[in-house]
């Protein structure tokens, strides 16, 4: 019994202990993919004739693509009732599993001795030139999450990205790094001081690899964003990926991605104690949601905007 | 080993290459069998052509007809007209020994083991091989290699051997005791052979035979000794030895002699009207001044061993080469007295383009062609 | 001797020639006729969006320099190394050289990694420059890095070439030159250039095939400077837009196959 | 060739700088993927770990990478060296135009090669999901070094004076390619050979597109660590790639030396 | 075209290579200004190893000297020797043409253009060449080549001139006419000059002096004429030319004799207690058996043009290759008489390896090494 999952790398969100899981659960295998969200929805417009995958796991704004492109189907899991409306979709193409919040994801010894930034306007100064990496905007969806984070913070809306970019622009200074793929290891081994991140990777490097890291969320405020799962249209496991779609939504399975410091989209199921090593609610009272379909729209002007802009 | 003996008749035969070059012009040949020919002639003759069209390697213009044995081959392909062949570059197979390059082709013919074994035991014994069975060629000397692909093209019992300049590799030394070698192997299989070289020492000692070839045609056939003392054509005379060119003037057209050094010599008949006559360095005398002999000069004295080269000057001729004995005592500047036996003395002519090659031993000619 | 047309039954060759025909009729031909296809869904014009878009057009001449620049830096490198190899004699030559070459063999992922490693805030220069009192020197993810990782994946051809092509060269040839009293460098000018010159194309011409179609190096530096590659899989992984991803591929095919073709048309086959 | 003794001293240099830039990053990574912190070096101690959590990841991944570059090579081996063999002795247009045609996967981004294949031959769901896949997009891609390595051999002039040679013995064509063509260029296919594992081996841009979850190779595999693991974990696997790529290499480097004493003539 | 005229001393070189290779052993030699001296022996026998140490192509090992006009050249590299070298592949430069191949060391030294051209074209006419100026090497045939590589060398005005083998790559009737062409110009240069080749005739035609080497060394030095009459070894015997080697029996070396075909020959006293002689197959004398004559018989008989080789078969000794001139009637099977003048048989005596090689005009030695 196999399902495949396209983009469930055991890396991150710590996919890993979730699919040793469903194997011991449901005795379904899924084996570990590590496509992002991107090369995901692309696999699954070539595959569309023939799909190779059951269930992805995608950044909400492609899944509201891979929905256009007609690549996913309806499913409403068991827990579906427990998902606020604004984090799936309506009829279920796609569904919130779990969110994480964008902040600075701080390797304090790398620093060497700096403060640790607060703010998008402590980036600019010159004391953290070298220091800054964040995900290519026009590349990776995490990328387009710190814009869209930027932008929000310094006024702008997804109809006007005018500050986003005055803000990547005047970033150049500092020559930051910016990296296609998730770059958890390089903040690790200081290769990357800051770096504009979720905050699940943040704890993870702060309590699992008992790394010097901290979390921190711009006092300008930043945006949160649901990481979504949606069964594959005409998969050839269906049966079995909706078994996988079940467990991940169920008590067990939203515990363990509390366990890994996302934030489950079902809040009963947040632990206590995992709870207590995020930072404090008020903290997060600065983490705003948006309208990801829009979100989702405005990605492909940003994106040639920001390519053509920022050098 | 005893080998069949077939006569090989070429009839009409002209190849035209895919480029349009005429690589050999209609030529009519006829080998006997058991007989040596050697195919002779200057680089781009034709030679190669020839014995690849005799061979089944190349397919001839349409009209040409070839015989083995009175049998039509001419559609046959190589692999099915019973010849032996020996490449100029031997076209040993380099991953296989010598004992299995020999053998190889029996194995084609499903010999079994132990027949091959023998026969090929016996062929290293012909062809002197023995204690290299195991050796691979590339661990062989140029000479030990021809000696395989010679084996190795008898082996299969050919009824024809082609030798496309088996010698030409190797360096002069070698080539020259090879040479008689080879020429005794053949002998002593006593099979119809075509031998194309360019050197005609190589020709002289090995074929029966010698055809010269020119321009795709052969210019002259027969055998070594007459081509050499008579031939009808300057190319042939010039091919096959050194000369000098003696030239006449009209008063001595006139008078039936030739002048040098002062001296007449009385022209043959055969060529009274040329301009110009040949001889060959060997056949100028060279003594002490003395009557009736022409005078010359020595311009230049060369020792080369077996010989003693001369260049000469004479009144009224060209410089003049003369091998001399090499006890010779003639140094440069000497005066010297040169004389030259009338039959020694050779046609400058070309023959008309596009003639008949002149055949001591007519072949049969069925049909030959219009050239 | 000129080719000769021996004999053969006039079926053998497309026999033989028959099975490789098929599959790549198959497996590729078709496919990507059918891929070629693609972008006339969106209208003609898509097949030219890398000139019509500056965006593109940019992104392509960056490559195009970059290709370049590497491929003549490579084959001046290269060619000293590969002569220097073939010229002397020392023991562990013969490991040497298959340690230079093995880089043929790694994915781009492990060579764009490797110039971190080198230059990245924690490389090797970093830290000795660290060691030294220098400030951290950083080049990693600059122009600088990203040429020094197309080097790195292009030296090894260009030193297992060369090495080969020097190990063939006439020796006498440079004797004579200096003979007649040549230096050194008229020496590299009038003999090893020429004799070197069809390696030189060929090789070059792989070089910047190669280059051009790099991919995971430019992907794990992720460096500013975008080059085709990247532009068509930004294109094809966050738009999914196959139609603009292909005709971008046509383009760069098109560039590099030209470069191929008038190497082996100028007598130098690349690919040998 | 001979070798000489006059110094070099400028060649030497280049050599020699050469040699540091690319053989330092082998030693760099193959030492980070041993010790236990990369930023802290050699003094956070020396560690197995890595390498075998690599093991236990990817482990699969090295076998199925081999095999597939084996398979590469014998795909290539039996479509290529027939093809060399009629591109080399026919002189038509057809044949011409055909041997470029065969060049252009090195030409277009290996992306698009994958993307045409998926839009092609998707629906075959067996197929597509399995290794079989990424090998027929390997063999497309590394067939045309195949065929040209080869084919110059075949080109050679002895070549034809030895098929000839067999021909005239009696060999009919079989008999001659196996027996006497394909072992006159033996060396010619080991180089082929060599060249493509080795670019099978590390074959990423259509792999990258090709593979699925279940049939990942060690490129692949590779990218992912990089991706998103530890600096250590990647490096280990480098170690790895070069553990069990190296062997592998020498020995055909081996064989190819070999095959090239026994036949230099 | 003078050129300058030294000469040129090589003292107790010796050669050792890289791998332990005895290239050349301690080896001492003169050569005479503006003379041709020939280094003649089979392969490997370190002639090139000779040549490219005059030439500063090689350094000889420790001790060795190298004088040119009296002058220490040892340490100086080849650019700095003012050699002249022709290669045996000619190594034209194959991008240049002619006029730009000849030029070249002239263009090197920086002579202005307008007195480039003047020189180039005195050597093309020099060496007939007039008409292929805009050539390349490729289009040439061998001998223009080889013609075009003796130019570039002399261009430069060398102090001395070295070939090697220059020849040795020409098809054998080019060779011949070449190696008297050769002979002519350098003749004509007038300049010291060192060629090595392996053939015999070559370097009696074109050199002064000869000196044979073999394993190493020069075994012996001197005049063509002389070594080829009296070799002081078998080695320089065999070398240029062909021998036949003649048994004596123990009772024939007890009497001082030679037996051949029932005949008695006297033995020359310098060879008297040697147990075998050799003798060249011109200096066997063949006519009808007669009376004092040893008796032999025709086993084959090869027309070569200008000469007739005889394989006899005489009682007491081994086959004897016989060259006579090419009207002899004499065929295979005939009874023949055979006779040698006693004072052309030479010894088949081996020297003792290390000797110190013969020299007819003795070499002035200051210094020569323990071999
Ligand atoms: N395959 C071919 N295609 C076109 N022309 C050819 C071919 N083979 C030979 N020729 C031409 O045919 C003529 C005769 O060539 P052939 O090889 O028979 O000469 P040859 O007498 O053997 O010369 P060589 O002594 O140089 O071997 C030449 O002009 C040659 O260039
Ligand atoms: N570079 C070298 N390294 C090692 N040994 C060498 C080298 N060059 C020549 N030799 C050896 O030195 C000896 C003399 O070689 P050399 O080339 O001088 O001979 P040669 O008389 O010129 O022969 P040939 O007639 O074949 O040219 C040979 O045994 C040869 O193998
Ligand atoms: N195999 C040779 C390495 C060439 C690197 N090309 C980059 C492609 C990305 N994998
Ligand atoms: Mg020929
Ligand atoms: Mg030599």
């Amino acid at each position: 019994q196999t399902a495949i999952c396209y983009n469930c790398p055991t890396e991150w969100a710590d996919w890993g202990t979730q699919l040793r899981a469903i194997k011991a659960k449901t005795g379904i295998t899924v084996p570990p993919d590590n496509k992002n969200s991107g090369q995901a929805l692309a696999q699954l417009v070539a595959e569309k004739a023939s799909p190779v995958a059951d269930v992805t796991y995608l950044g909400v704004t492609f899944a509201i693509q891979a929905q256009k492109e007609g690549v996913v189907e309806a499913y409403k899991p068991a827990a579906w009732k427990d998902i606020p409306d604004g984090l799936k979709d309506p009829a279920g193409q796609w569904f919130t599993i779990h969110s994480g919040t964008l902040g600075f994801m701080v390797n304090v010894d790398a620093l060497r001795g700096k403060p640790v930034p607060k703010s998008w306007a402590d980036l600019l100064k010159p004391e953290y030139k070298g220091l800054i990496g964040y995900l290519d905007p026009a590349s990776a969806f995490v990328g387009y999450v710190g814009a869209v984070a930027v932008n929000e913070a310094r006024g702008g809306t997804l109809d006007n990205f005018e500050p986003a970019m005055t803000y990547f622009k005047a970033l150049q200074k500092n020559e930051p790094i910016v990296p296609k793929q998730t770059s958890y290891a390089r903040v690790l081994s200081g290769e990357i001081a800051i770096l504009l991140d979720y905050d699940f990777n943040a704890y993870r490097a702060k309590y699992k690899d008992k790394a010097n890291v901290e979390f921190v969320i711009p006092s300008e405020g930043t945006i949160a964003v649901p990481y979504v799962m949606s069964l594959v249209a005409r998969a050839p496991h269906a049966a079995e990926g909706k078994k996988v779609l079940d467990f991940v939504l169920s008590d067990e399975g939203q515990a363990l991605w509390a366990k890994a410091y996302l934030r489950p989209v079902r809040a009963g199921a947040m632990p206590k104690d995992v709870e207590a090593q995020f930072l404090p609610a008020a903290e997060y009272a600065r983490a705003k949601t948006v309208d990801y379909g829009r979100m989702a729209q405005a990605q492909r002007a940003f994106s040639d905007r920001y390519l053509k802009e920022v050098r | 080993m005893e080998l069949e003996r077939i006569p090989v008749d070429v009839l009409g035969v002209a190849k035209t290459y895919a480029d349009g070059t005429r690589g050999l012009q209609p030529t009519t040949l006829h080998v006997e069998p058991g007989e040596v020919l050697a195919l002779l002639g200057p680089s781009g003759c034709g030679k190669t052509t020839l014995l690849r069209l005799i061979a089944g390697l190349e397919s001839p213009d349409a009209g040409g007809r070839i015989l083995f044995g009175g049998q039509e081959v001419t559609q046959r392909p190589v692999e099915q007209r019973g010849v032996g062949m020996v490449f100029q570059s031997y076209a040993l197979f380099p991953q296989m020994t010598v004992e299995a390059n020999i053998g190889y082709g029996l194995r084609i013919r499903g010999v079994a083991a132990a027949e091959e074994r023998r026969q090929v035991g016996e062929l290293i014994e012909l062809t002197r091989l023995g204690g290299l069975e195991k050796k691979r060629p590339a661990e062989l000397s140029g000479g030990q290699r021809q000696r395989v692909a010679l084996a190795r093209a008898v082996a299969v019992r050919p009824r024809v051997l082609l030798l496309d300049e088996p010698l030409a590799a190797l360096d002069a030394k070698l080539k020259e005791s090879l040479r008689d070698e080879l020429a005794e192997l053949l002998r002593r299989l006593h099979i119809t052979a075509i031998h194309v070289t360019h050197d005609q020492q190589e020709a002289m000692a090995i074929a029966d035979r010698l055809a010269v070839m020119s321009a795709g045609r052969i210019v002259q056939i027969g055998h070594g000794e007459t081509l050499y003392r008579s031939p009808q054509h300057s190319f042939v005379a010039e091919f096959l030895g050194r000369v000098n060119r003696l030239e006449r003037t009209p008063e001595a057209v006139r008078q039936g002699v030739l002048h040098i050094g002062g001296a007449c010599i009385d022209c043959p008949m055969a060529w009274r009207d040329h301009d110009a006559l040949l001889v060959r360095p060997e056949d100028i005398e060279v003594g002490p001044p003395q009557a009736g002999w022409g005078e010359a000069r020595v311009e230049q004295r060369t020792f080369l061993g077996d010989r003693v080269q001369l260049r000469l000057r004479a009144e009224g001729q060209p410089p003049l080469v003369a091998d001399v004995g090499r006890d010779s005592a003639f140094r440069a500047g000497d005066s010297v007295g040169i004389r030259i036996e009338p039959a020694r003395l050779m046609s400058a002519a070309r023959p008309p383009e596009g003639a008949r090659p002149a055949a001591e031993v007519a072949p049969m000619n069925p049909q030959e062609s219009a050239a | 001797m000129k080719a000769a047309a021996t004999t053969h039954p006039r079926w053998l060759l497309p026999a033989c020639l028959a099975p490789a025909a098929v599959f790549f009729l198959a497996f590729w031909l078709l496919p990507v006729l059918r891929l070629v296809a693609l972008p006339a869904a969106q209208g003609w014009q898509t097949y030219l969006a890398v000139l019509t878009d500056s965006r593109y057009l940019a992104s392509m001449l960056d490559t195009l320099a970059l290709s370049l620049a590497v491929t003549v830096a490579t084959l001046v490198l290269g060619a000293a190394v590969g002569i220097y190899l073939a010229r002397h004699a020392f023991p562990g030559k013969r490991l040497l050289l298959s340690l230079l070459t093995l880089p043929l063999s790694f994915p781009g992922v492990i060579i764009g990694f490797f110039v971190i490693l080198l230059g990245g805030r924690q490389g090797l220069v970093a830290d000795l420059g660290a060691a030294f009192g220098l400030e951290r020197i950083t080049f990693a993810y600059g122009l600088l890095g990203l040429f020094l990782s197309y080097l790195y994946f292009s030296l090894p051809r260009a030193i297992a070439t060369y090495a080969a092509a020097a190990e063939a060269m006439n020796l006498q040839l440079e004797e004579a030159a200096r003979s007649l009293g040549a230096s050194r460098l008229r020496v590299m000018r009038d003999v090893w250039v020429p004799e070197l010159a069809p390696t030189t194309l060929a090789c070059g011409a792989i070089l910047f095939a190669t280059s051009m179609g790099a991919f995971g190096t430019a992907f794990t530096l992720a460096s500013k400077f975008e080059v085709i590659p990247i532009t068509i899989y930004n294109e094809f992984t966050n738009y999914a837009n196959f139609a603009l991803a292909a005709s971008l591929s046509i383009a760069l095919g098109l560039v590099t196959w030209a470069v191929l073709f008038m190497a082996r048309h100028f007598g130098a086959d690349p690919t040998r | 060739m001979r070798t000489t003794t006059t110094p070099a001293p400028f060649l030497l240099s280049i050599t020699l700088l050469v040699s540091l830039f690319m053989l330092a990053p082998m030693l760099l990574s193959v030492m980070a993927g041993l010790v236990n912190n990369y930023s802290a070096g050699l003094k956070s101690g020396l560690t197995l770990r890595w390498l075998q959590e690599v093991w236990e990841v990817y482990g699969s991944t090295v076998g199925w990478s081999i095999a597939l570059a084996l398979g590469c090579v014998i795909g290539t081996l039996l479509l290529g060296v027939p093809c060399a063999y009629a591109l080399a002795r026919s002189r038509t247009r057809s044949a011409r135009f055909f041997e470029e045609l065969l060049t252009l996967p090195v030409a277009v981004p290996g992306l698009a090669t994958a993307l045409a294949l998926i839009l092609a031959y998707g629906q075959l769901t067996a197929f597509r999901q399995s290794f079989a896949f990424i090998l027929v997009g390997h063999v497309v891609f590394t067939l045309p070094f195949m065929v040209r390595t080869v084919g110059s051999a075949f080109q050679r002039e002895e070549l034809r004076a030895l098929e000839e040679a067999a021909r005239s013995l009696g060999a009919n064509f079989r008999q001659r390619f196996l027996g006497v063509l394909v072992p006159a260029v033996f060396p010619a296919i080991v180089a082929g050979s060599l060249m493509v594992f080795t670019l099978s081996v590390g074959e990423f841009n259509l792999t990258w597109m090709l593979h699925t979850p279940l049939t990942r190779t060690l490129p692949v595999g590779l990218a992912d660590s990089y991706a998103s693991m530890r600096l250590e974990i990647g490096s280990a696997y480098t170690l790895v790639f070069f553990i069990v790529i190296l062997p592998v290499l020498w020995g055909l480097q081996y064989l190819a030396h070999q095959v090239q004493k026994h036949h230099g003539t």
